[in-house]
């Protein structure tokens, strides 16, 4: 019954309903950006009534949220934090510094475009981006949940050799176990 | 009749004056003579033990003269008792020093083994005479000999000891000549049960007054606190075997001679009270003495003392079951001690200054000693299944049954001491590592065999009383007799 | 037979109505915690849609049998502890376990679960879950000290040791027992602080610090069943709290306005206080908690 | 009854034999120690009849050997646990050192617990309690290290315990002239009341130092973690409970009826609670399995103390199920404990860690055990501690009550200690190569572990030979009302019914976990413990995230004020305030000549001035 293609489609609806409705962020406080998270989850902006709320580890995580520059070595941690969240799982870019390296883009240790490394789903503009766009970053996430269309997980698997040749070419010695699922 | 007591006295002196003659015709003669005369004698007294047993004790006159005038010898029951396990260490302490030390000569030898014939001889006439300056002659013997045994390794500290023994022992014998000047002053006659008769005659100043010279004299033998002094060095100091003959029979001997007083010959109930006291100072200053000693075999000197405080303290009870109490544990010290000093002296006979810490690790090397010793140990200390626990049970029960708890408790506390410093040696023996400085000696054939004897022994009465409970009631019986001592004495007509 | 299959259905209706109520107070917590904070705060369905969610989740992997079991094991405390607390006073609808257990037996099954969860948070080898699960044993042994000697006082003073005994004493006099026996009353609520977990007593998970302690590597599924066990177990708590000092209730409404209006007990008093650490929070048990408790047993001793 | 004396020849016979077949070959001394204490056992359970007796006599004493349902009830704990254990040791002495010293003494113990049990009379009964001593002695010094110190400490303490009981047992004799138990208590009645008050104090002390009650537990840490483990299991699970076995006779027969009794039982049972209490705490506080498992045997022993001695019928069938389960679990938990030693060679739990895959079998026996230890149900530790709270509310003990239950609460730390220690937390690469213990050791830990879950649904099993046992004791109504199969009533009428609640768990577990592991087990896979949330941080494989240093350090801090003092420091200042006394003693010999015929002189004169006092 499950396997059945309309059902199948309901049950898709529900789940990306709930999933829409409820995003735990693991926010992964890299460089300045993180100081625009308080304010988002505070009185003020209350980004909770969205259902958004922190998640303390991967394991429970469904949104990374990287704000701000990545350098080298923060890198390999993002991806390791990545790959031990479980299915579905999003990524959102946060800063300009993570769409082409920002203030920092001909620094010689921080990455210039995180898509290369990381399936972005959602990019957030700006330096720093007011708790405004975070949150209106956040609603076109949920957005591209409930229509099915926030797909990176579905991409970074498939293209999995491509990305790790990126990361490879960044992370001199890589030392982490292979990901595998 | 097998045989008369007075051979107890006549073939070991003989052989003592024999053995330089017969060493003239063949050295090992020497050897031979002391243990085929102690079979012999070993052989008779079980003999007159059974007879004795039967039919009645054996008064011996000798020289024709009836009591009360002339000497006489006494085996009864409790005084055969008494000779059957004197003689019997006696064998064990031969047969363990039938080679004790290669390195002994022929002269060295003759000495030793003419001195043990001497000390054999003495003891046991002071067991069977009837007579007492019969008795005070024959604790010179003994005496004597005891110095020059002590002095058998020719060096500084064993002459030190000997003298010590040789200045407390010439006390003794002035305090007993003292004492029996003022008996015979008072009753003129030497007669044990003459006097016996007569006591009540005496003035009591002077009765207490000889009473106190007799048990200071010969407490100075048995090793009553504070009268001991010449104890442990006398036993650290001489032989191993020596050790245990002391241990054994010399002891066994004065304390005979103790209780034979109080018993029989004077009528003095305080007394009594006098040997609980004495017996119970004595045993407490030794266990705690003990616990604190370097050396191995001072060690067992104190723990031997304070065994001999606890017969007084058993004999003091005054009851039936005291004095079998009393004999047990005799019986029980004279097997146990004797072990633990013939293996003891194997487990410390390489090191040095013979202390403890020496014997670390030596059940690697001489496991049967270190068994045996452990096994006396438990033994000693009252442990069940073993040889000890029984006479331990009697004296308490003889405690209760007298209503002396707070004898009791004491005695228990002790023994928790007691406990404590024989566990730390065997403890040392079996659990510690050895000193690489120290090589075992393993025992010879016949040391061997000796120690095997005494072990088996306290095994077989620790699983089975029986075999020896019944001679030692007799022989109670016998000593609490008064009575019936003075007639058969007093009723021997030439 | 039939009756087996009975007392079965009642159990899974008794289980529906604790997860619904369970889950609801706990959005309508995060509501209220919201408005005191002056927010807007999260629907009072949001719970659910988390819960789904988390249930919709992929569980790609798992640290081994103590692991998967942990989330079971914690089951098996709320669940049994609803089975054998009396839902409704005095109806034969679903009498589950209530006859076949009393309140010692109780006390013991309530701590089945941590235990079991702990060995779970055990196995997956992270450092944070097992310094979440000692704080987190430690904090029981200091708030069941007050909580047993409320209910000893109840006991030794109604000479019953089954809940519905002490529901039956409180049917004949009328009178409820936080009424007539205070201080245990006083004692048990304070004890039900640390029972619940908010703050002050939150240590055990401290998100930030601990990365949420003994859960943090469950995610998914796991997450799901802890979260409604979670739930179920906080109404098994408080309909066993109305049970013993309330009354009882004799029907759906008044039970629930029972359960929420002592449910705000700690929530509220959460929500205004800070963190104390785990020995502060022990010694705080032992302090004027265990103090309501003994002049509690002293009050029944006399009245006894 | 032939059967005794054959049971006691093979004992003996077999214990000399095994000790001396280490010369031919471990095999045969293997095959013949199994052979010396299964066979008795067998013949036990199977010839002798309860009610049976052997009069004999030895030294004039008359002395008589018996079973009654009691001993029968210890017997079994005794012999079930020793025969299990024995097929343990066969298992964890391959390949170690004295094996004959070992086994002779484990035969020793097994034959003076049996006579223990089943001897009528105080002589013999004295005489195997001193052999259980020595032999179980020298057990704690097998193993060698710091020998003088916990030796020579355990053997006083039983020293003094043992000839605390012997001057007992001679009063009683002086008083009654016969050795029977019977008669002692027969002629209790009639005794002085000095005698009534003193004979139970002394007797209860031999006891109590047996059963490791403060302040004479203080020899049972050392001993019971120096032992070898294969023994421990038996010296902690049936040895002390020989010493419950006398303190509940003397509890029954004479403090019953003693119009003082009330006193005594207080007095006890509050010991018991702080033993408890104090065993917990201390048993938190280890980092050695070895040590935590002997605190924590105090702990359990002083509940059982706490039952036998408040001593209504609840409290002391309480006490003796405690007793029964105790048994069970600590010899299971010494089991694990010998089995991971042998394996990995460190008892340590700052050492190793996460043998769960490694030795799944053992970690199942250790589950099994701790969760019985913490009387959690479904298994048997729950009915006694569920009797011996219920007992204690009934009887108006109401601030003891919460003292035991303080202190069983604070068991679940030091049980989840011992869990997460050994097999829980990140697996180690240094202990990659641990493989599961021999099959010798598995079987009777794991047949030990199925037999707690049989108990905690159906107590009856044990309950009834417990009901026999105490109405053998003198208690005329039987218990039945307390107990049926499966069903635990208290005296007010309230219980609990094993049976439903037994398969609703089950069923409850077995829902939950498929639904955990529903759409298919293999959609999950395993990832090792270094593939954990540690802030993206990647464990390298030599770096150990365990947790297990200074453990519950944040509960220890809470209870530090309770804990600044320990017993031992007390007994050491006593024993080296004696040394000093014998060392001041030892001075009177100065070994000097002169002094000595100083002394001889003194003798007199002080006789002399005394003479009128003395004689």
């Amino acid at each position: 019954m499950i396997n059945d293609k309309h059902s199948q489609k309901i049950v898709d609806y529900i789940q990306n309903w709930s999933r829409k409705h409820s995003i735990w962020v693991l926010a992964y406080g890299t460089g300045c950006g993180a100081i625009e998270i308080p304010p988002t989850m505070t009185s003020r902006y209350d980004a909770e009534r969205l259902g958004v709320r922190g998640a303390a580890t991967p394991r429970q995580a469904d949104v990374l949220l990287i704000t701000g520059y990545l350098t080298v070595k923060t890198l390999k941690r993002v991806i390791r934090v990545y790959e031990q969240m479980q299915d579905p799982k999003y990524v959102i870019g946060f800063g300009s510094c993570t769409i082409n390296g920002g203030m920092y883009y001909d620094s010689y240790n921080t990455i210039n475009v995180l898509d290369k490394y990381l399936p972005v789903d959602v990019y957030i503009n700006g330096c720093m981006p007011r708790p405004e766009a975070v949150l209106s970053g956040f609603a076109q996430l949920q957005k591209r949940i409930a229509e099915g269309r926030a797909d990176g997980a579905a991409q970074y698997k498939e293209n999995l050799e491509w990305y790790r040749a990126n990361q490879k070419r960044i992370i001199p010695n890589w030392v982490m176990p292979e990901y595998n699922w | 009749m097998v045989g008369t007591p007075v051979l107890f006295v006549a073939i070991p002196l003989l052989a003592a004056f024999l053995i330089p003659l017969l060493g003239m015709i063949w050295k090992e003669l020497v050897r031979i003579v002391p243990g085929l005369v102690l079979i012999y004698l070993m052989v008779l007294s079980v003999n007159l033990l059974n007879h004795v047993l039967v039919n009645g004790p054996i008064v011996e006159v000798i020289a024709g003269w009836a009591p009360p005038f002339g000497i006489n010898l006494v085996f009864s029951a409790f005084s055969g008792f008494l000779v059957t396990l004197m003689v019997f260490l006696g064998l064990i302490v031969w047969i363990y020093s039938y080679r004790f030390k290669r390195n002994v000569g022929f002269e060295p030898a003759k000495k030793y083994f003419l001195l043990l014939m001497m000390l054999v001889t003495g003891a046991v006439g002071i067991v069977l005479t009837g007579d007492i300056f019969n008795m005070f002659v024959f604790i010179e013997i003994t005496g004597i000999s005891g110095y020059a045994l002590t002095a058998f390794y020719t060096g500084r500290d064993s002459a030190e000891a000997s003298f010590k023994y040789l200045m407390l022992g010439s006390i003794a014998s002035t305090l007993l000549l003292l004492a029996i000047m003022i008996l015979y002053s008072q009753l003129g006659t030497l007669n044990m049960a003459e006097i016996a008769t007569k006591i009540h005659t005496v003035k009591p100043a002077y009765k207490v007054i000889s009473l106190i010279l007799f048990i200071t004299a010969l407490g100075i033998e048995a090793e009553i606190f504070p009268l001991n002094g010449w104890a442990p060095d006398a036993y650290a100091e001489a032989p191993g075997p020596v050790g245990a003959a002391f241990a054994g029979i010399v002891v066994k001997a004065s304390v005979y001679a103790i209780i034979r007083y109080i018993y029989t010959i004077f009528d003095i109930s305080g007394a009594y009270d006098f040997l609980i006291i004495i017996g119970m100072v004595t045993l407490i200053i030794a266990e705690f003495a003990a616990i604190r000693q370097e050396k191995l075999k001072r060690m067992l000197a104190y723990s031997s003392i304070g065994q001999m405080g606890l017969v007084l303290v058993a004999f003091g009870f005054g009851t039936k079951e005291g004095v079998f109490a009393a004999l047990f544990l005799m019986l029980n010290h004279a097997i146990i001690k004797s072990l633990l000093f013939l293996s003891g002296s194997y487990l410390v006979y390489n090191s040095k200054d013979k202390t403890i810490a020496e014997v670390n690790g030596m059940h690697k090397f001489l496991p049967i000693t270190s068994f045996l010793f452990a096994l006396g140990a438990f033994a000693i200390v009252g442990l069940p299944p073993f040889a000890g626990f029984w006479s331990k049970l009697s004296v308490l029960t003889a405690a209760a049954d007298s209503h002396m708890l707070f004898v009791m408790s004491l005695i228990l506390m002790v023994s928790v001491v007691e406990l404590v410093y024989y566990l730390r040696v065997v403890n040392r023996i079996y659990f510690f590592k050895k000193e690489e400085s120290v090589e075992a000696k393993k025992p010879t054939f016949n040391a061997l065999i000796a120690m095997l004897v005494l072990g088996a022994l306290i095994l077989v009465i620790g699983f089975y009383p029986d075999v020896i409970t019944g001679v030692i009631h007799k022989a109670s019986a016998d000593l609490m007799d008064k009575t019936k001592y003075i007639n058969d004495v007093l009723s021997i007509k030439q | 037979m039939e009756e087996v299959l009975y007392n079965i259905l009642g159990a899974v209706v008794t289980f529906i109505v604790a997860f619904v109520v369970g889950m609801t107070y706990g959005g309508l917590t995060r509501k209220i915690t919201a408005r005191v904070q002056n927010r807007k705060g999260p629907p009072f369905y949001q719970n659910f849609i988390d819960a789904f969610k988390l249930a919709s989740k992929k569980t790609a992997i798992h640290h081994g049998v103590m692991h998967l079991m942990g989330p079971a094991f914690l089951m098996v405390s709320s669940v049994m502890t609803l089975l054998v607390v009396p839902v409704l006073s005095g109806n034969n609808w679903f009498p589950n376990l209530n006859f076949h257990g009393d309140l010692i037996f109780l006390l013991y099954i309530m701590t089945f679960g941590p235990l079991g969860m702990a060995l779970g948070a055990g196995q997956t080898g992270n450092p944070n879950s097992a310094i979440g699960v000692t704080r987190g044993l430690s904090q029981m042994v200091g708030f069941e000290i007050p909580w047993v000697m409320a209910l000893v006082a109840l006991m030794i003073q109604y000479k019953t040791t089954s809940i519905t005994g002490l529901m039956d004493a409180q049917a004949q006099t009328g009178t409820w027992l936080m009424f007539s026996s205070p201080f245990a009353f006083i004692a048990a609520v304070m004890a039900m602080f640390g029972m619940f977990r908010y703050s002050p007593f939150d240590i055990v998970g401290a998100p930030t610090e601990l990365a949420s302690g003994p859960v943090s590597e469950n995610g998914g599924k796991f997450l799901f069943v802890m979260m409604s066990s979670g739930s179920v177990f906080t109404f098994a708590k408080l309909t066993l709290y109305i049970d013993l000092f309330m009354g009882g209730a004799s029907n759906l409404v008044i039970l629930l306005i029972k359960t929420f209006a002592l449910y705000m007990i700690p929530v509220l008093y959460g929500i205004t206080s800070p963190r104390y650490r785990t020995e502060q929070a022990v010694r705080w048990f032992w302090g004027w908690p265990t103090f309501f408790g003994l002049l509690a047993i002293i009050q029944a001793v006399i009245l006894k | 009854m032939e059967t005794f004396s054959i049971i006691f020849a093979i004992f003996l016979g077999g214990a000399v034999l095994t000790y001396f077949a280490g010369k031919l070959s471990s095999v045969v001394q293997d095959i013949l120690f199994l052979a010396t204490v299964l066979v008795p056992t067998y013949l036990f359970f199977s010839g002798v009849s309860i009610g049976s007796s052997m009069p004999f006599s030895l030294e004039g004493i008359s002395l008589l050997w018996g079973v009654n349902h009691f001993g029968w009830l210890f017997s079994l704990i005794v012999l079930g646990l020793g025969s299990l254990a024995a097929v343990y040791s066969v298992g964890y002495m391959k390949g170690k050192e004295r094996r004959g010293y070992f086994y002779l003494n484990f035969v020793l113990s097994v034959m003076s617990m049996l006579g223990i049990v089943i001897s009528q009379d105080l002589i013999s009964f004295f005489i195997f309690w001193e052999i259980m001593t020595w032999s179980s002695y020298l057990m704690v010094i097998y193993s060698g290290n710091d020998v003088q110190r916990i030796g020579i400490k355990y053997f006083v303490f039983s020293a003094i315990g043992a000839y605390a009981m012997l001057m007992a047992i001679v009063i009683v004799h002086s008083v009654t002239h016969t050795f029977f138990i019977e008669d002692m208590i027969q002629a209790y009645g009639q005794m002085s009341l000095q005698l009534q008050i003193w004979i139970p104090i002394l007797f209860l002390l031999a006891f109590a130092v047996k059963a490791a009650m403060m302040p004479l537990h203080v020899w049972a840490p050392g001993a019971y973690s120096n032992a070898p483990m294969a023994y421990t299991s038996l010296f902690s699970g049936a040895l002390s409970k020989m010493g419950v076995y006398g303190m509940v006779i003397i509890l029954v027969t004479m403090v019953n009826r003693l119009p003082q009794g009330i006193l005594f039982r207080e007095v006890l049972a509050w010991l018991g609670g702080i033993t408890a209490a104090m065993g917990t705490l201390w048993a938190i506080k280890q980092d050695d399995a070895k040590k935590l498992l002997a605190y924590s045997s105090v702990a359990q022993l002083g509940y059982i103390i706490v039952g036998v001695s408040i001593g209504t019928e609840l409290a002391m069938m309480a006490g003796l199920f405690l007793a029964v389960m105790h048994a069970l679990f600590k010899g299971t938990l010494f089991m694990v404990v010998g089995a991971i030693e042998k394996q990995t060679g460190t008892t340590n739990f700052t050492e190793v860690t996460g043998l769960i895959r490694k030795m799944p079998w053992t970690f199942f026996a250790a589950l099994m055990g701790i969760i019985a230890l913490a009387g959690i149900p479904p298994l048997g530790g729950f009915i006694g501690k569920w009797m011996l709270y219920e007992s204690l509310i009934t009887s108006d003990h109401y601030l003891l009550v919460i003292l035991i239950f303080f202190s069983s609460t604070a068991a679940f730390l030091y049980c989840y200690k011992f869990l997460f220690g050994f097999f829980l937390g990140q697996e180690e690469k240094e202990w990659a190569h641990v493989k599961e213990a021999p099959a010798t050791m598995v079987v009777p830990m794991v047949l030990m572990g199925i037999f707690m879950v049989v108990l905690g649904t159906f107590p009856g099993i044990v309950l009834n030979p417990i009901n026999n046992g105490l109405m053998d004791l003198g208690y005329v109504d039987s218990y039945k009302h307390l107990w049926e199969t499966s069903i635990i009533f208290n005296s007010w009428g309230d219980h609990v019914i094993l049976q439903p609640i037994l398969y609703s768990i089950m069923g409850i577990f077995i829902f939950f976990l498929i639904f955990v592991l529903w759409k298919g087990y293999k959609g999950t896979r395993y990832v090792t413990t270094k593939d954990i949330s540690s802030s993206g941080e990647v464990p390298k494989e030599d770096e150990n995230l365990t947790f297990s240093v200074g453990f519950m350090q944040p509960f220890m801090r809470a209870v530090a004020p309770v804990m600044r003092r320990q017993m031992d420091k007390y007994y050491t200042g006593f024993a080296n305030g004696l040394e000093g006394l014998f060392d001041f003693v030892r001075r009177i010999y100065t070994g000097n000549a002169q002094t000595y015929a100083v002394y001889v002189v003194v003798f007199i004169v002080i006789v002399l001035l005394f003479k009128d006092v003395l004689f």
